[in-house]
């Protein structure tokens, strides 16, 4: 009945919930993990992915239940056999890497203690002193800086990427044949994320796992399976090699999982042309640096430099992007441009006016002309106010109107967003995150501003909600003349809205340019490495191996002297090392702050020079 | 002259108590005891002590037990019922009445102080002139006296330049204690305690006054090793400590605690019709109890049969102002009884018709101590309270209370205070003169010059019997109609001991002789 | 370490001054002369005036507070108004009495009976944990079954009685009518055993309700739920990991739950004649012996501001997290 | 091209989910038999305190000295139907006493629960919203308050002063309100993270209407839930009080005194000591158990498990 090398094979495996008999969590579910072989798992959100991952290593309790099928492992049934026995194969010939790598260990204990205590729970025979070493071993394998100290420090000290390694380490401690990875990268950075991919390949062989690889995206898992299986709604759908999948999928839902990935190169994907306006706001050499009491210190603090210098001019009309991973300072960039807190150094002009300048009256007047989108719908709306107030609250807050001309606006900008005006008298308990988010607009609408800054506006929204908002943004652009600024890390939404992209590293930008110079042909090796990240089924301009150094960005508080991006850009020159490079303009509009492409430059206009 | 019974009777001083006769109780001192393993014996007394161990420095009764442990007196007062003038001789051997200003005594030989100096004349002297003194606080002296010293075991006491009869030192000498002249004139009477009697003071630990057997005590060293002497203020814990074998012996019993401790076997109760009266004092030198009338409106507001009827076994009626034991008891005729409608009428003619208009008065009394006082202090508010007084009644524990007792210039705290007087000895002016004289004023501080002429026409009676018909006839009814205090009842001591706690006697005012005691 | 601990403890000596001043106005500005009270009642009332004068009690108030401060810098805490060198209880001496000088310091009496009422104190918090632990523990690994019923209803009993009443009770039953366990007084370590329980009783349904809260919270915790599938034994979860994780909201209810510790406490060392901190505490209240209150109030806070600092040591040792 | 409908049909909510928190948390208490069984218990006894003493015809401080330590029904053989509960040493009724006592007691108790959560949620809301310097100083207010334990300051401003009802609610309020400082501020800081509050700050609302339209109404429901458990300790910290003599003075009933008195009897007439007790259990445990279901409810609706 097994198949011959495969070394865990599941035969129709069902989990339902304990309340309802004939709900089907896992449906009837049949496949076989080759040794070695990786073997991939692609499915939405709550198609069960979770669930099957652990149902395999009978690792689910209440309220879910078994509702039939085996899992043999080797000659054994992992669902049946005593838990003495089960204790031996899970966690030991079995390994498991969760999605969630903050909060996978004991906050309270060091991880070197942790792995150590696994390792002894597994096979007792083990002295601490064994353990100890084999735990090192494997924590210098997954490359992690200077594992002996960070042996003895605490989780709430790794950043996520380098708490994922930790987890990797704590599986593969026990050399298991089977290594179960339930979506290891939905929580990471693109750049971290692509670093966790390609350690999985180099440790498959040094390890000589079968991996059964879940993922959410498809991009992610075509990258490292032999083959892929597809699941929704807790039916294995379809099962091919990655290739076969993309190039000529069967099912129904296979197809429309294709069409609904995201595209940033190809050949119809073009960005939209930069526009020539007069500048709205314009941001003046702007830094932010916070203090925070050092840990166990008595009053020194470290200094978190979170923006350090960013000039940028936003023009009218215009649909101008931020983008950058996270920890870039994205966030307090757009706390400043909302003005909701002021800047150490530097200034911000809307309409040629200077914020810092402004007492609170004409402040709270001129704030109407720029208003903040939240990011999640649900926590952005008061929870116990009825549509119609919400949307109300800012005319009232400014005294602009009462009585039935309120009522008029807020209906006439419910209707504009789309919204039915009879929802006014509703809470918003019950309503869509698609509806929330055009509360979010219309309550700014009401105001008439100029500019809109949108914090991850769209990226808690799925594909589908995702477009109709574009064409409402687009429709509200053309009948008010929105400025929008798009602050994001979803690289396919700014490729397909915005007009100029500015990509942040680490409290700088680094590379400002129109949207298809930056998708094209970036200048700065950071904005490279970021684009060779992307999870994107289309032909990558640069590829990863080439750009993508190891290594996470350093921490805001000790940043390195020179070019803050050198300790991770494969082309850092000398000058790097010892000079930060100042933003110079580039034909065309954009600007970059990076030696290289100054260097560039002067051959450039010496050769021009030559050649007059 | 040697003192036997027919020249007892010869002697003019009491002639009206003569004819019980007063003889010496030989059997008193000869009880047959053996030597076994005795125990200390662990006293848990009712009131705290002052701190100065002085005893003319204080009246309060808690300290008097103790003194009656440690000091020895000229004689002691058994007061039984059957013959309450007995005198019992310690100290003194004889007493002899030389002429109306001269008492003379005969001391014992070979007794000596606890530190070791020999007892004579001359302490008897000092300790006489000194606690005679009027700074004294504790003024037990009917006034100054002087005493001649014959020999070094003869000593006279003269009240010729004072006026008042010698007589009056009959029955005092039984509530004296003798201290010795080195500690009085070395000023080393505050110190520690220095007397003769059958017990050592050896330490203060805590609340707990540890005494010794005294070996050589006049009249035979006592059987049991020691006393431990605890203040204890709270009424149930003397009472669990005794039902769980911490005490041996405990006092002011109760009579819910009675009928407990009877229906227990291993115990015995010791039931005595005490010299105490439990008064309510009035302070008589401030707003507005200076007026008379308002006083005897508040005696007739209160029903003391309702008070005896909470009491119980722990109180017996009197309508005096001195306990039936006391020379000179007589059931006064117009003593202020219950009747609402004086007591209005009363209110009315001083000025404050149903009692508008008076101010909130105090009415302090304690806990813990004498029996059932909160219990009566409440009823005593509510009827005042129908009355129309407002009363602000608060029951405070024993040393805050002690520490609010007094007179003082501009009168006492509160308005009205609860109190006992017992005094170990059948004279009266311990406590009539005590505390109705203006020189003495002690608790309720009246000044009033017709009392203190009664008072002092009935000190200087030379002859019992007329001293008696004052005291019956002309200072209970002028009491009676000024109320400086208002005697609710008298005091029954109730104590409860262990069965194997034998030979113990307990005089009426709450003093022990331990002396001749064992403890198995 | 040495950091947070000298900052907590300049943060307590900050916390300290303000209680001792607190307390220090209370007594001079609640209705009630303080010289009346420090002379007695039967002193005449010209000698109140001339020791308010003496004492410097006219002077406003913080004047009066440093120089207080002074008195405390050199551990002087006064002087109690009835209670000799000896301990004992005293009153009714003359107002002018010499003995009314040498009154006991506040300060040894307090420091007399701490041993006793720490021995009291520490033998409850004991029979406290070995009640509440298990019951604590079970209930929280279990919600909604019986052992948490079990436990809910245990602490709402608990905590309904009235210790005192049980006090009572307890101490008539057991000493007097059965006589096995002596309770009245203390002469010896088994006078302790029946005070601590009913003290027990007292602080042990903070402890399961703490307890059965705390664990079930930590055992929805994703590293609890991970854990067997890293290979871990359940024993070994709940006791490395969910009783660790779970001991932190513990202790620091612990630092607050302690104050009402200490009202039953006074009251089971009343009732039981237990010569600790809490008796006298009482008497002085019963007497209006000031000094003492006083000196108790001021000493008991700032063994409460040292108490939460230790407790604050010991939660931050077990989660570094919390090392501020 | 205007998108008038929204585009998935608002999916069909049960009721439940429609309700504000706060109902969802009476709904899930009531639900419990804990609840029921407490609240039907304190329903009784607010009946027997409120409505009995009235119609009843004896007073509670009259004395009837004659018909003292008459034990309560069907216990001894002097029992009378007059006297359910029996009498005092005073020959005053246990019952009625009892229920002036109870009456006291939860005056006491919500009263001071009501100062305590007024003063202590508005200064917790203020700092912890306002934050830096006002925070710091109410924090350390806090600190200096909670570390003087509640029986030391009853202790010393009842000792003094002759202690009366209103002066006993100054006094537990005084000491208690720290808590719910402490637990309004940490509320306001989880709050004040929140989204939609930057939302609002950017609209251009002004601190004090955030606080007073948003902040207030999220975080005072869930504590004033669970304040029903305070009452039941303030209750039983009001008859310590009252035992050690600093409660209400007689004539006035309350449990403490009542208890206190009937102390010295225990052995003899027991009823005076134990019955007050049995009613301060029988009204703590009623207490108790609304507050802990309520306690219980609240923590399910708040971690979204309802």
């Amino acid at each position: 009945m097994a198949d011959n090398n495969s070394i865990l094979s599941v035969r129709n495996l069902s989990v339902g919930l304990e309340k309802d008999p004939d709900a089907r969590i896992i449906d009837d579910i049949s496949f076989d993990l080759g040794g070695g072989k990786v073997l991939g798992l692609i499915g939405e959100a709550g198609s069960g992915k979770t669930v099957l991952a652990r149902a395999l290593i009978n690792g689910i309790g209440s309220p879910l239940i078994y509702r039939g099928g085996d899992v043999h492992y080797q000659d054994k049934n992992i669902l049946t056999i005593p838990i003495n026995e089960l204790t031996k194969i899970r966690g030991n010939s079995i390994g498991y890497i969760g999605s969630n790598p903050a909060g996978a260990l004991d906050p309270t204990v060091p991880i070197g203690g942790q792995i150590v205590e696994k390792l002894r729970s597994v096979n007792p025979s083990m002295s601490r002193k064994q353990a100890t070493d084999r735990a090192l071993e494997v924590l210098t394998a997954v490359r992690i800086p200077s594992p002996e100290v960070r042996f003895h420090e605490y989780p709430f000290q790794f950043s996520g990427g380098m708490m994922q390694r930790v987890m990797i380490v704590d599986a593969l401690v026990t050399n298991p044949s089977v290594l179960i990875a339930d979506n290891i990268t939905q929580a990471l950075d693109v750049t971290v994320a692509a670093q966790i991919i390609r350690l999985i390949q180099d440790l498959r062989d040094q390890f000589s796992t079968a991996i059964l690889f879940i993922s959410s995206s498809l991009p992610v898992v075509e990258t490292i399976a032999d083959e892929v299986m597809v699941l929704q709604q807790g039916k294995i759908v379809e099962q091919a090699t990655p290739k076969a999948l993309i190039t000529k999928p069967k099912h129904e839902y296979t197809k429309s999982l294709l069409s609904r990935l995201p595209r940033i190169w190809g050949k119809d994907i073009k960005g939209p042309d930069a526009v020539e306006t007069p500048n709205l706001m314009s941001v003046e050499d702007v830094h932010r640096t916070y203090y925070v009491r050092k840990k166990g210190t008595f009053r020194d603090m470290n200094a978190v430099q979170a923006v350090r210098g960013v000039s940028l001019d936003i023009r009218e009309g215009e649909n101008i992007g931020v983008v950058g991973e996270s920890g870039c300072g994205k966030s307090t960039l757009t706390r400043l441009l909302a003005w909701l807190e002021e800047p150490q150094t530097g200034t911000i002009k809307f309409n040629g006016q200077d914020l810092s300048a402004l007492d609170q009256k004409e402040l709270t007047k001129l704030r109407q002309q720029f208003q903040l989108l939240l990011q999640d719908p649900y926590s952005s709306l008061p929870s116990r106010m009825s549509v119609g107030r919400i949307i109300a609250e800012p005319l009232l807050i400014h005294g602009i109107a009462e009585g039935t001309k309120l009522k008029e606006r807020v209906r006439a900008a419910m209707t504009e967003v789309g919204l039915d005006p009879s929802l006014e008298n509703q809470l918003t308990v019950g309503l869509s995150a698609g509806q929330r988010q055009r509360i979010n607009i219309a309550r700014a609408l009401v105001l008439e501003p100029k500019l809109m800054i949108l914090d991850e506006t769209l990226s808690s929204l799925d594909q589908v909600e995702q477009s109709k908002l574009f064409e409402l943004f687009d429709k509200l652009q053309k009948t008010h003349g929105f400025t929008y600024i798009f602050i994001s890390h979803d690289m396919a939404l700014v490729r397909k809205v915005c007009h100029r992209v500015a990509v942040m590293y680490l409290g700088r930008i680094v590379e400002l340019a129109e949207n298809n110079t930056l998708f094209e042909n970036p200048a700065h090796p950071y904005s490279r490495a970021l684009l060779s990240a992307v999870p994107t089924l289309d032909v990558h301009p640069f590829k990863s191996d080439e750009y993508l150094l190891e290594g996470e960005p350093p921490s805001p508080v000790h940043i390195p002297p020179g070019c803050s991006y050198r300790t991770r850009c494969p082309l850092a020159l000398e000058i790097c090392n010892r000079i930060d490079p100042k933003a110079t303009m580039l034909a065309g509009g954009g600007q970059v702050s990076c030696h290289l492409v100054d260097q560039d430059q002067q051959a450039q206009s010496e050769q021009a020079a030559t050649v007059t | 002259m040697k003192f036997d019974r027919r020249t007892f009777l010869k002697s003019s001083a009491m002639a009206g108590v003569a004819a019980s006769g007063a003889m010496v109780n030989g059997a008193f001192f000869s009880s047959p005891a053996f030597a076994q393993s005795n125990k200390v014996i662990n006293f848990l007394s009712a009131e705290n002590l002052t701190g100065n161990w002085d005893p003319t420095s204080h009246t309060t009764l808690g300290q008097i037990n103790f003194e009656s442990f440690v000091f020895g007196y000229l004689t002691r007062a058994p007061m039984t019922p059957d013959n309450p003038d007995e005198l019992v001789f310690e100290l003194a051997e004889s007493m002899e009445l030389l002429d109306e200003h001269r008492l003379q005594f005969k001391l014992r030989k070979g007794v000596k102080f606890h530190n070791g100096e020999p007892f004579t004349a001359a302490d008897v002297k000092a300790t006489f002139e000194y606690a005679s003194k009027p700074d004294r606080p504790a003024a037990w002296y009917p006034g100054q006296v002087t005493v001649d010293v014959v020999d070094d075991h003869t000593a006279v006491v003269n009240t010729k330049e004072h006026g008042y009869p010698a007589s009056l030192y009959w029955f005092l000498s039984a509530f004296l204690p003798i201290m010795s002249k080195k500690d009085i004139e070395g000023g080393a009477l505050s110190a520690t305690p220095n007397g003769t009697g059958a017990f050592k003071f050896v330490k203060q630990d805590g609340n707990t006054s540890v005494l010794e057997a005294n070996p050589d005590f006049i009249l035979g060293a006592p059987k049991v090793p020691g006393i431990n002497m605890t203040f204890v203020g709270d009424a149930t814990t003397r009472m669990l400590s005794l039902l769980s074998g911490e005490a041996d012996i405990i006092e002011r019993l109760e009579g819910e605690q009675v009928e407990t401790i009877k229906e227990k076997t291993g115990f015995v109760i010791n039931e005595a019709v005490s010299v105490e009266n439990k008064y309510l004092w009035f302070r008589c030198s401030k707003e507005p109890f200076n007026d008379p009338r308002l006083r005897k409106a508040v005696a007739h507001a209160i029903d003391r049969d309702v008070i005896l009827e909470i009491m119980g076994v722990s109180g017996t009626p009197s309508n005096a102002w001195i306990s039936p034991v006391k020379f000179g008891y007589v059931d006064t005729p117009n003593y202020p009884e219950y009747s609402p409608e004086k007591c209005q009428a009363l209110l009315a003619e001083a000025g404050f018709p149903g009692g508008q208009g008076l101010p909130k008065l105090e009415y302090i009394t304690s806990v813990g101590f004498y029996p059932k006082t909160k219990e009566y202090g409440e009823i005593i508010t509510a009827m005042l309270q129908e009355q129309g007084f407002d009363i602000e009644y608060s029951a405070m524990e024993i040393a805050a209370w002690a520490d609010r007792l007094y007179d003082r210039p501009g009168g006492g705290p509160g308005h009205m205070i609860d109190c006992g007087w017992a005094t170990g000895s059948p004279e009266p002016d311990l406590v009539l003169r005590t505390h109705f004289h203006s020189s003495s004023k002690r608790i309720c501080g009246i000044e009033d010059p017709e009392l203190d002429s009664v008072l002092d026409k009935e000190r200087n009676a030379t002859d019992p019997a007329v001293r008696k018909k004052i005291i019956q006839e002309e200072l209970m009814p002028m009491l009676a109609e000024k109320v400086p205090a208002l005697s609710l009842f008298t005091s029954v001591f109730i104590h409860a001991m262990r069965e194997d706690l034998k030979g113990l006697y307990i005089y009426p005012n709450g003093m022990i002789d331990a002396s001749k005691a064992t403890n198995a | 370490m040495l950091s947070f601990l000298t900052r907590r403890l300049f943060q307590g000596a900050i916390v300290l001054l303000i209680v001792t001043f607190a307390i220090f106005t209370l007594l001079r500005v609640v209705p009630g002369d303080p010289a009346r009270l420090i002379v007695g009642g039967m002193a005449p009332d010209e000698v109140v005036v001339q020791k308010a004068e003496e004492l410097g009690l006219n002077d406003p108030i913080p004047v009066q507070f440093i120089r207080y401060l002074g008195d405390l810098a050199q551990g002087d805490l006064g002087n109690s108004f009835f209670r000799p060198k000896s301990g004992a209880t005293v009153g009714a001496a003359a107002f002018d009495d010499p003995s009314r000088d040498e009154r006991a310091e506040v300060r040894d009496l307090i420091f007399e009976r701490i041993p006793l009422t720490l021995q009291l104190a520490g033998l409850a918090v004991v029979f406290a944990l070995l009640m509440s632990f298990p019951l604590g523990v079970a209930a929280g690994l279990n919600p909604g079954r019986w052992q948490d019923k079990l436990a809910f209803f245990t602490g709402s009993v608990f905590v309904s009685i009235p210790n005192f009443w049980l006090g009572i009770v307890l101490a008539q039953l057991f000493s007097v009518q059965l006589g096995i366990l002596p309770s009245l007084g203390y002469k010896g370590f088994e006078y302790t055993i029946l005070p601590a329980f009913v003290l027990a009783v007292g602080i042990s349904p903070f402890i399961i309700r703490t307890l059965s809260v705390s664990i079930a919270g930590v055992m929805q915790e994703e590293f609890i739920n991970v854990a067997p599938l890293r290979g871990l034994r359940r024993a070994r979860i709940v006791a490395a990991h969910a009783i660790r994780n779970a001991s932190i909201p513990l202790l620091n209810l612990f630092g607050i739950q302690l104050g009402s510790l200490l009202g039953v406490l006074l009251v089971v060392e009343l009732i039981f004649d237990y010569p600790g901190l809490g008796r006298l505490t009482i008497n002085a209240v019963l007497q209006r012996d000031f000094p003492i209150i006083q000196g108790v109030a001021i000493f008991i806070s700032a063994a409460f501001v040292f108490i939460n600092i230790i407790v604050d040591l010991a939660a931050s040792y077990i989660d570094p997290r919390l090392e501020y | 091209m205007t998108d008038t409908t929204s585009t998935s049909a608002t999916p069909q909510l049960t009721p439940a989910e429609l309700r504000t928190p706060m109902q969802r948390m009476l709904r899930e208490a009531l639900s419990r038999t804990s609840f029921k069984v407490g609240f039907g218990m304190f329903l009784a006894l607010l009946f027997g305190a409120l409505i009995y003493p009235e119609i009843s015809s004896i007073d509670p401080t009259k004395m009837a000295v004659r018909s003292r330590h008459i034990p309560p029904l069907f216990l001894g053989e002097k029992w009378v139907w007059a006297h359910p509960l029996g009498t005092d040493h005073l020959g005053r009724d246990l019952l009625l006493r009892c229920l002036v006592g109870l009456r006291y007691s939860v005056m006491i108790g919500i009263c001071t629960v009501i100062l305590m959560f007024v003063v202590g949620c508005a200064l917790g809301l203020i700092s912890g919203f306002k934050g830096k310097l006002t925070d710091t100083i109410i924090m350390r207010i806090t600190d200096a308050q909670l570390s003087i334990p509640m029986i030391i300051l009853a202790i010393t401003i009842l000792g003094i002063s002759r202690p009366t009802a209103p002066a006993i609610i100054l006094v537990l309020g005084l000491a208690g309100w720290p808590l719910y400082a402490r637990v309004a501020r940490s509320a306001a800081l989880a709050e004040k993270r929140k989204e939609y509050i930057k939302g609002q700050r950017v609209l251009g609302a002004s601190d004090w209407r955030i606080i007073t339209l948003f902040v207030a109404p999220a975080v005072l429901p869930p504590i004033a839930f669970v304040a029903v458990l305070d009452v039941a300790a303030i209750m039983i910290f009001e008859s310590i009080l009252g035992f050690i003599g600093l409660g209400i003075q007689p004539p006035t009933p309350t449990f403490g005194n009542i208890i206190a008195d009937g102390r010295k009897y225990l052995i003899n007439s027991w009823w005076i000591a134990t019955m007050p007790g049995v009613f301060l259990l029988f009204t703590l445990t009623s207490l108790n158990l609304m507050g802990s279901a309520m306690e219980n409810a609240r923590n399910n609706v708040l971690k979204g498990a309802a």
